[in-house]
């Protein structure tokens, strides 16, 4: 087994290297006083000139909105591609069978029945304010999403139909897409959201087209991270 | 005077909470364990809360509403899980009969 | 007083993390390191940045067992420690 | 307590993770704890990455109604490239363990031994 032990010392050495250049990260960090020039523009301009209070969603959704896309583009991908990965195999030996799961028992259904409208409105909620307070499509979209999974536990036997979400997902990117080029005809560029009017500053009815995309953006993650989910059940 | 009686409850429900950790940490098998887990950290939630909306009474619907949800996913996350172990526990006694190797 | 609470979340972190990389189970192996990641959000909320908390919780640690689960399972070793 | 700002602990912790890790990724066989140890990287690079955008005293870059006209904010874009980071690491998780339940179903083990020894 010298082949082993080769490998643990080359390891622990490539270990050690590691653990060196990060001590020198930590020890040469100082804590900034005051934000970078980036920063500071980000937090001026977008209360300003897209009356989006949350910063965050604001440099998600229009400064940065482009990488938002491909990285949907990116989750739309990998559910996608899990449906042939995780099918069974034809010419593979037979794997163990797997032994079934129990069906859940009526204390969880009812809890069930009881905790799905309140999961479902909290991931409403916190993919509509995004634009108001700390939240967003992505956050929203898992807390859906993770409300799914306590269905895919409760139901033992019950398939979610990953055909149709992947359809609501399609006509999410569609009109995602179509804001984004609204954008580029009528406003500053891809994904602009000043092509509706701004409103105050804080109320829900502001920040252009921040708050569609969204909603959009939330329903496409939701679908896109339970296909994921479902994937991995089959 | 207030402000006492909110901090005893609060102190008091983060009692429950820790003692809820040491079983967690001190019980000898997962039915004990939960059992210990569960009925504590719900009592300590409650009395914490309580303590809050004393402390901030314009925020009572929102630790009602935090309330509730503790109320209903606490015991229902811990009956599935002693479920759970109880199959398990079930199983491995029917297994140990002809395969006699846990190791 | 809140530094005595920041060092206490660093060690959960490196705890789990530790737990996630010593321990001999598969199963305990991902939920310790989903417990790590949960006391990394908590860490998040204090560094200013509720929107990464947010999402460290519900996608870092939540779905992130639940695949883990699933693909346990899938490969029939979810529980008695294995090598 | 021992006079470290914020950032610099948890950036330590976050390396800690990230080293972490490697090292599970490194000494493992089994694939399946190889792939933990890339979620404890995830995890870990998100916390050098906020922490790594701390101001001195700073609160969360949101200007609602309670917030001091002199307050000093966290910088926005770091969060935001912590969030996408969490986002596609699960997603390369998820294609991970795919992989992993593919590999098990050709060979019937998980150990990385059975795919590389025995080819030279």
């Amino acid at each position: 087994m010298t082949g082993r032990s080769i490998h643990v010392a080359v390891s622990l050495l490539a270990l050690a290297g590691l653990a060196l250049a990060c001590a020198r990260i930590v020890a040469g960090h100082v804590e900034p006083v005051a934000l970078g020039e980036l920063a500071a523009g980000y937090m001026r301009l977008s209360p300003e000139e897209l009356t989006v209070p949350n910063v965050v969603t604001g440099i998600l959704l229009a400064y940065r909105s482009f990488d938002t896309l491909g990285e949907v583009a990116v989750l739309f991908m990998v559910a996608a591609s899990l449906g042939p990965l995780l099918q069974p195999m034809d010419g593979a030996p037979a794997p163990r069978p797997v032994r079934p799961m129990p069906p859940a028992s009526e204390i969880v259904e009812s809890g069930h029945h009881l905790l799905m409208p309140f999961i479902a409105t909290f991931g409403a909620y916190v993919i509509l304010n995004g634009h108001l307070s700390a939240g967003g499509g992505f956050q929203g979209g898992a807390i859906v999403a993770s409300g799914v999974g306590l269905f895919m536990i409760v139901r033992v036997g019950t398939p979610v139909d990953t055909r149709a979400l992947s359809v609501g997902e399609s006509m999410a990117g569609v009109l995602f897409v179509a804001i984004g080029a609204l954008g580029l005809v009528l406003g500053g560029g891809f994904l602009d959201p000043r092509i509706l009017p701004g409103g105050e500053l804080g109320r829900f009815v502001s920040g252009g087209t921040i708050p569609i995309v969204s909603a959009l953006l939330g329903i496409k993650v939701a679908a896109e991270l339970s296909v994921v989910l479902q994937r991995f059940r089959s | 005077m207030i402000q006492i009686l909110a901090s005893l409850l609060i102190l008091l429900g983060s009692f429950f909470v820790f003692s809820a950790g040491l079983g967690l940490l001190r019980m000898p098998d997962p039915l004990t364990r939960i059992q210990a887990g569960t009925k504590a950290t719900t009592l300590g939630a409650l009395l914490v809360l309580t303590g809050l909306s004393i402390l901030h009474p314009e925020r009572l619907l929102l630790y009602l509403l935090i309330v509730a949800f503790v109320f209903i996913s606490n015991p229902i996350s811990s009956h599935a899980l002693a479920r759970a172990a109880a199959r398990r526990a079930a199983r491995d006694d029917a297994a140990s009969g002809d395969a006699s190797d846990p190791a | 007083m809140l530094d005595l609470f920041i060092l206490v979340i660093c060690g959960a972190i490196l705890l789990g993390g530790i737990l996630a990389v010593t321990v001999s189970g598969t199963l305990v192996a991902s939920v310790s390191a989903g417990a790590a990641g949960l006391f990394a959000s908590l860490g998040f909320l204090l560094l200013g940045a509720p929107d990464v908390a947010m999402a460290e919780a519900a996608i870092g640690s939540g779905l992130g067992i639940f695949i883990f689960l699933y693909a346990l399972k899938k490969t029939g070793q979810s529980g008695r420690a294995d090598e | 307590m021992i006079g470290l700002p914020v950032s610099t602990l948890l950036i330590a912790t976050g390396c800690g993770l990230i080293v972490l890790g490697f090292a599970a990724v490194l000494l493992h066989r089994n694939i399946l704890r190889m792939i933990v140890g890339f979620s404890l990287v995830d995890t870990g690079v998100a916390i050098v990455l906020v922490a790594s955008g701390y101001v001195k005293d700073g609160t969360a870059p949101i200007l609602d109604a309670d917030v001091t006209p002199d307050a000093v904010f966290v910088d926005p874009v770091n969060s935001a490239l912590a969030v996408t980071a969490i986002v596609i690491g699960f997603s390369v998780t998820a294609m991970a363990l795919a992989y992993a339940v593919r590999l098990y179903r050709l060979h019937g083990t998980l150990d990385v031994g059975a795919f590389t020894e025995g080819r030279g």
